[in-house]
């Protein structure tokens, strides 16, 4: 512990005279290397006459979401194979308007890179920093948590590469930390109330206690809020609402509460392994067995995913959320992409794959729309971008926010699951109208094209 | 009243899971000296053990499900409904219990192959240096859990008799409002009968003298012919069976993933400090107080005043605990201080 | 190993600086020469650094130094938010405002050692996380991170000139502090921290933390006082993180809590035994390797592999891409987890300790060659 | 990784009194009951014993003398084969057996018993327990009624825990460990050490009582006389070399080596 680091004399002059040699090619070099980009582009990574263009695929694949971010994955590389006109096609044979070839994206073949968000924001950003300035990526995707989307969303801003949002369901995303560069085809918080309003009434009616559990932070917040609004507005009542830590893994202490507070319904703002978690203690403490005010007491989880809905086991059956997107769709878009993904890989794409996919698409679609990769045009030709068949019906990329409107799923825990994969029934589909509100009610700027 | 009570149960329920961890933890540090990062590992280990006979019962037969045309999906039936019927479900409902059979032997090879194949050349390196290979060690054993088993929880059912809830507030004169999950009284019931059994066969069997001697005078031990290092190479497999057993009984209620042993690591290390470096019963109090004190912290009313106070409770009470009592509630004089 | 002497330290500090300056030039072949990675070079660099100044000097095992990093980097984006884009005033704050928050922790901590140490300086950590995360939210911006926005009222800029559209950059006089300019600012700024620390390891008062961590109580029997050596020990350490945390903000205007958890605290602890404890260059040499397995292995996906494989024969090649799939891409952290563990079995004593052996084994070669006995050991300094 | 200084194979030869040499060198074999042969013993880079040498016949008791870290419990430490000091170079032979290649719980197996100078009773046991420890490895020796019969104060407080006792009945207790076991060479580390004059008494009339067994001991002791009254030989030690080895009579007849080498 105690030894110095010093090498002996003549160890030193011969390596110093190495090192001294690399110091003035390096004094020469190195100014080259922040002025060559300066003036050899008009902007960052442009595929100029190169045959190829690269994507950049940044997902968690160590951490609590690494099977989520695997489909992800998945579904890039299924997308770039259709986007360079191999396999199938999938969801390419029935998307509208269509401006793709089936060529890759403007005549160039699509590679793509790969990285390994963590979860974590500043490992996501460094991912992503990675992929802009060694792999020259021409546009970004991915994610799973929106902390990581709003972090790498102000990263492409700053940096002038266009991110197509993946998993990501805080209202912040497209709200107040709405950018420019940053595209969500996910839907959010606020929508997943409005969907679940009528639902919820028709279901359990109009006068109810809620108790909320809550996962401490952004996203958890801006859900309880949304939920609350809505829930309120059908009358409903909220007994409490009480933050609970990310990653608490026993939440007895939170849910003891709940048994003695009057409450007949527990919303579980939470999601992954807490939501995992949280959804089978309440289970284990009889929450579901219980009778309140003369009526059954019911839990629901506002975001489902059927990944999550695997973790929670038989835990899951029978409660209701909602879900951007589900493999049992039977629209011919949701055929077509379910088919390409099954065949490929053996196992139904997850929604997260789905919006992922999707999201490449879109890109590829607009910059072919655009004529050009320079990301101000590509941007404009995604604004206002009005789609179809893409699994989730009529959907329009608005301007005012970059947030895509389009039909939600109410899903409920299958009770007889026909497979291993059958485990979300969809109960009903929201239309887009029910769901869409005014983007000033969560402030926010895109600011500009051009950076 | 009844929040009071359901937040001791709770308390008394997470301080046994804590209990369990930081025992296992500290029989190790006070034996072979060794501060084993990998500890979580073997807690998470034993929950696969579950996890293996789960899934070894589960064996199913498939039939594919005809409406789905584009990749295999099943409905699965195991085996061993199909062969032996009722007895069959019987036997896969109780596979936690059963799974503590697979996770003795298991776990006790597992850590007598670590002690002897890794941890024997660590005794006389630096904390430092243990510190960073168990903990390499916990990583390598995560992630291949992972590439077995991938990242999601996998879910394990408590046996149908012990589901739902027991009328904890009936039987003591409360009403029927207390209420607490069976599953949960047998792991507080578990946690007791394995810190009961550590401790009596420390206390009352020539084995557990022996070895209380060497935690307390290695050196002596071995000065009066006894070959003290063999004895510790199986406490240390007994302290991966006592983690394996804690994490097999936890799996009911929280399912487990790779990353299990990583989430209990640093929580268990507190525990172990807290109580004192390598003493057995300042762990197991400690481990209680934690996990008391903890529920207490997430009461509303509490939280109400101390916004945040659940979350930081545990590290708060460790500094002031530290504090107060410089070698944690019943550390010895000279251990781990430099 | 030769006994340390000013001719030889301006050595060492030439070579290194000339080493760090050259990075573009000479990690290129690796795949490492862009510039948010160097960058996160000479940050993390600069963080383990500082960390060895503790714990290689006083055997004081910090498992809480994530929290002066998230520091330093709340404050420096603070300031960018409030007063101003050039990075001299952010990197000040940051600096500074950790060293005040380490003078808090520290005194309270030093108050016991070994591992009660370590655990109250984690327990200080994870306070500051977990309220970094949820509860102080209005200072922290939760788990989204702290960002710059339009709206920031930024006084010092704006009373000088009208903010543009868009997002401003962080600048020293003008210059962008991305890219590479942004790495050879924290070059810069880790060639004067090595440099220091170079000097602190040479003082009078290294010399007394070395003391201190040989013989504790034989110097507190003395009566001599240590703990005022070992706070200002720990408070330049946390300076050194506050300075790391900070220069993260100036190359990307972001700060985010989970930069203060536990695994963060872990990581500086793991670069640093990796390289080798106590020795000058190592923590430097840890905190590349990690950064670089964390960005770069963790890169690597089937596309690639099947592309550095493509000349084996198909079979072959599906296997061979199968197996070290395993340990690259998803599995980079089973690399590294492999990567300690060997590292710490054969080279106790880190990196270093590693070059030190094969060099005295070619120096011994070479010795032995001119007939000159070699089984006197080395006598280490 | 292993570290094989213990290794007892003939290794290569070092000059006797190589401070830097790290192996145990093998040179013959001793023909005397027990031997000491050129023993280099090192506390981490402290180099504590220089090349002690002596042989003892059996049923011989030697003192083994000389000034505050001259090296006899570091020497006594090395021959009982504990792991501090490390044994770097020399041999030691009991009874015709190598005990420099062995570990402590071996060279106790073969029949060394070592009563430490701070008595070392183990915390958390009882009297009863401490005796019982020492019963567990082979060979035993008196059995626990005979050390009873002959320590009644110790059978009165069999259930207390031991080192609650007093420092003399501690002491006892040390012995009765050693006499546990079947021993044929009891090593005594500082007996009267921080005991009162009246308990010291008790204890020389104990260890008359061990001498009387005809035990081959090596006794250290500050107390020169009172060992030396013990003892049938002396050996005197100074800065870790043996520097005087004679009768026991002569030391206490030469006032002169008493003067140099004990300062008495």
């Amino acid at each position: 512990m105690t030894k110095r680091d010093s090498d002996n004399p003549q160890g030193f002059s011969r390596r110093q005279a190495l090192k001294l040699g690399a110091v003035s090619t390096v004094a020469v070099g190195a100014p080259a290397f922040f002025t060559r980009n300066a003036w050899a582009e008009n902007f960052r990574n442009d595929p100029g006459n190169a045959s190829s263009v690269t994507f950049g695929f940044n997902v968690p694949q160590t951490g609590p979401y690494a099977d989520e971010g695997a489909d992800e994955l998945r579904a890039y590389k299924l997308a770039v194979k259709h986007l360079n006109g191999e396999g199938d096609g999938g969801m390419l044979n029935t998307m509208t308007p269509k401006h793709l070839k089936g060529n890759g994206v403007l005549g160039k073949k699509v590679v793509y890179v790969t990285g390994d968000t963590q979860t974590k924001s500043d490992a996501a950003r460094a991912s992503a920093k990675r992929m802009m300035e060694k792999d020259g990526v021409i546009m970004i995707s991915g994610g799973s948590s929106s902390g990581v989307a709003v972090a790498v969303q102000g990263l492409a801003q700053e940096m002038g590469v266009i991110f197509m949002c993946g998993l990501t369901h805080s209202n912040d995303t497209t709200g107040k930390d709405k950018k420019r560069y940053g595209f969500r085809h996910f839907f959010n918080a606020y929508m997943s109330g409005r969907a679940l309003g009528p639902v919820l009434k028709e279901e359990y009616g109009n006068q109810r206690q809620a108790y909320h559990l809550t996962a401490d932070y952004t996203w958890g917040w801006t859900q309880e809020e949304s939920i609350k609004n809505t829930t309120e507005e059908l009358g409903w009542k909220t007994t409490a609402t009480v933050r609970t830590p990310v990653g608490a893994g026993d939440f007895s202490q939170y849910i003891t509460p709940v048994l003695n507070s009057g409450a007949d319904v527990l919303i579980l703002n939470h999601y992954g392994k807490d939501m995992i978690n949280s959804l089978t203690q309440a289970v284990q403490f009889g929450l579901r067995d219980k009778q309140v005010n003369g009526k059954n007491f019911e839990i629901i989880v506002p975001l489902f995913s059927r990944l999550m809905a695997q973790g929670a086991g038989d835990n899951i059956k029978g409660i209701l959320g909602t879900t951007n997107w589900n493999w049992s769709l039977q629209d011919d878009a949701s055929k077509a992409f379910v088919k390409s993904f099954g065949q490929e890989y053996g196992a139904p794409p997850s929604q997260a794959a789905q919006t992922c996919y999707v999201q490449a698409l879109l890109y590829a679609n607009a910059c072919e729309m655009a004529g050009t990769f320079y990301p101000p045009e590509v941007i404009k030709a995604l604004e206002g971008f009005k789609f179809d068949g893409m699994g989730n019906g009529p959907t329009e990329y608005r301007a005012a926010d970059h947030q895509c409107f389009k039909d939600v799923l109410v899903v409920r825990g299958n009770e007889n699951p026909s497979s291993q994969f059958d485990l979300l029934k969809v109960v009903k589909i929201v239309p887009r109208s029910q769901v869409e509100y005014d983007p000033k009610i969560f402030g926010g700027d895109l600011g500009p094209y051009k950076v | 009243m009844d929040a009071f009570l359901l937040q001791v149960l709770n308390g008394l329920d997470k301080g046994g899971a804590y209990a369990l961890i930081a025992l296992g933890l500290t029989l190790v540090f006070g034996t072979l000296g060794v501060v084993n990062f990998a500890h979580g590992a073997l807690f998470m280990l034993g929950a696969f053990c579950a996890v293996s006979l789960q899934q070894l019962l589960t064996i199913s037969k498939k039939i594919k499900d005809p409406s789905v045309t584009f990749f295999d999906a099943f409905k699965e039936t195991p085996y061993m409904e199909i062969w032996f019927g009722d007895a069959g479900t019987a036997i896969i409902s109780y596979s936690v219990p059963l799974s503590i059979l697979l996770a003795i032997p298991v776990m006790l090879l597992v850590g007598l192959i670590m002690e002897r194949g890794l941890i024997q050349f660590f005794y006389k390196r630096s904390h430092a240096e243990q510190i960073l290979v168990t903990f390499g060690l916990a990583i390598v054993i995560q992630e291949l859990i992972k590439v077995a088993f991938g990242a999601n929880p996998i879910p394990q059912a408590a046996p149908p008799i012990f589901a739902g809830t027991a009328p904890v507030g009936h039987w003591i004169g409360l009403g029927d409002a207390v209420v607490y999950p069976w599953w949960r009284m047998i792991y507080l019931f578990f946690s007791g009968v394995v810190i009961f059994a550590v401790f009596a066969f420390l206390r009352y069997t020539t084995y557990g003298m022996v070895v209380r001697a060497g935690m307390a005078d290695r050196e002596t031990v071995g000065l009066l012919g006894i070959n003290i290092q063999r004895r510790f190479t199986i406490v240390f497999g007994i302290a991966a069976v006592v983690a394996g057993l804690a994490g097999v009984m936890y799996t009911p209620i929280l399912p487990p993933d790779y990353h299990l042993g990583m989430e209990f690591l640093v929580l268990s290390f507190v525990v172990v400090v807290v109580g004192g470096m390598g003493s057995l019963p300042g762990a197991v109090s400690a481990g209680f107080l934690l996990g008391i004190l903890q529920s207490f912290a997430s009461m509303n009313e509490v939280k109400n005043i101390f916004p945040g106070i659940d979350q930081i409770i545990i590290y708060l009470v460790a500094v002031v605990i530290l504090l107060v009592l410089p070698r944690g509630l019943m550390g010895r004089k000279g251990v781990m201080e430099s | 190993m030769s006994i340390p002497s000013p001719r030889n330290d301006w050595i060492l500090m030439a070579v290194f600086t000339a080493a760090v300056l050259a990075m573009p030039v000479w990690l290129a072949p690796i795949g490492a020469a862009y510039p948010d990675l160097l960058q996160k070079f000479a940050i993390f660099g600069i963080f383990a650094i500082g960390f060895n100044i503790l714990f290689g000097l006083t055997g004081y095992l910090s498992f809480g130094h994530a929290a002066f990093l998230g520091v330093g980097s709340y404050a420096a984006v603070w300031s960018f938010k409030l007063l101003t884009m050039n990075v001299l005033p952010a990197v000040l704050f940051g600096t500074v405002l950790a060293g005040l928050f380490a003078v808090l922790i520290g005194f309270v901590s030093l108050r016991r050692s070994g591992i009660y140490f370590s655990i109250l300086t984690l327990a200080f950590a994870q306070m500051s996380y977990n309220l970094a995360y949820s509860v102080l939210t209005p200072i922290t911006n939760g788990e989204t991170g702290l960002q710059l926005t339009l709206q920031d009222p930024r006084v010092i800029d704006n009373a000088i000139s009208a903010p543009g559209e868009g997002l401003p950059w962080t600048e020293l006089f003008g210059i962008k502090m991305s890219g590479y300019p942004g790495f050879y600012f924290c070059a810069v700024m880790l060639i004067i921290a090595f440099f220091i620390s170079l000097r602190i390891f040479r003082s009078p008062f290294g010399m007394m933390l070395l003391a201190i961590k040989s013989n504790q109580t034989r110097m507190s029997y003395t009566g001599f006082n240590t703990r005022p050596y070992l706070l200002v020990a720990f408070v330049i350490s946390g300076m050194y993180a506050g300075l790391a945390g900070s220069l993260l903000a100036v190359t990307d205007p972001l700060a985010g809590a989970e930069r203060m958890q536990w695994t963060a605290s872990g990581e500086v602890v793991l670069m640093t035994i990796l390289g080798g404890v106590g020795t000058l260059v190592g923590p430097m040499l840890g905190a590349g390797i990690i950064k670089y397995f964390e960005n770069i292995f963790s890169a690597y996906n089937d596309q690639i592999l099947h592309g550095i494989f493509a000349a084996l024969p198909d079979g072959i090649e599906a296997v061979v891409v199968a197996v070290t799939g395993l340990f690259v891409g998803e599995g980079w952290h089973l690399t590294l987890g492999a990567l300690f563990m060997i590292i710490v079995i054969f080279l106790p004593g880190g990196l270093v300790e590693g070059a030190r052996r094969i060099k005295s084994f070619f120096v011994r070669r070479s010795l032995r060659r001119h007939g000159i006995r070699t089984d006197q050991p080395v006598t280490r300094v | 990784m292993s570290d094989d200084a213990h290794k007892h194979e003939n290794l290569i030869e070092v000059p006797a009194g190589t401070p830097t040499a790290h192996k145990v060198v093998a040179q013959g074999s001793a023909p005397a009951f027990f031997s000491a042969w050129d023993l280099h013993a090192y506390y981490g880079e402290s180099y504590i014993v220089q090349g002690v040498s002596f042989d003892i016949r059996e049923g011989e008791i030697v003192a083994l003398l000389g000034r505050n870290g001259a090296g006899k419990t570091s020497t006594l430490r090395a021959i009982a084969r504990v792991d501090t000091p490390e044994l770097r170079h020399g041999e030691i032979w009991l009874d015709h057996q190598p005990l420099h290649t062995m570990k402590s719980w071996q060279a106790a197996r073969l029949g060394v018993g070592l009563v430490p100078e701070d008595r070392r009773i183990i915390a958390g046991l009882t009297v009863e327990e401490n005796l019982k420890l020492s019963q567990i490895a082979e060979p035993v020796g008196w059995s626990i009624e005979r050390i009873y019969e002959h320590f009644p104060r110790l059978a009165e407080r069999r259930d207390q825990e031991a080192v609650t006792m007093s420092g003399g009945e501690q002491q006892m207790l040390a012995v009765a460990r050693a006499l546990a076991r079947d021993i044929k060479l009891l090593l005594l580390d500082e007996p009267y050490e921080g005991l009162a004059p009246v308990i010291v008494h008790e204890i020389e009339r104990i260890l008359e009582g061990v001498k009387e067994l005809g035990i081959t001991t090596v006794i250290v002791e500050q107390n020169a006389i009172a060992a030396l009254h013990l003892s049938d030989r002396a050996i005197i030690l100074d800065m870790g070399e043996v520097v005087f080895e004679g009768s026991a009579q002569e030391v206490l007849d030469n006032a002169d080596i008493r003067n140099e080498y004990l300062a008495i």
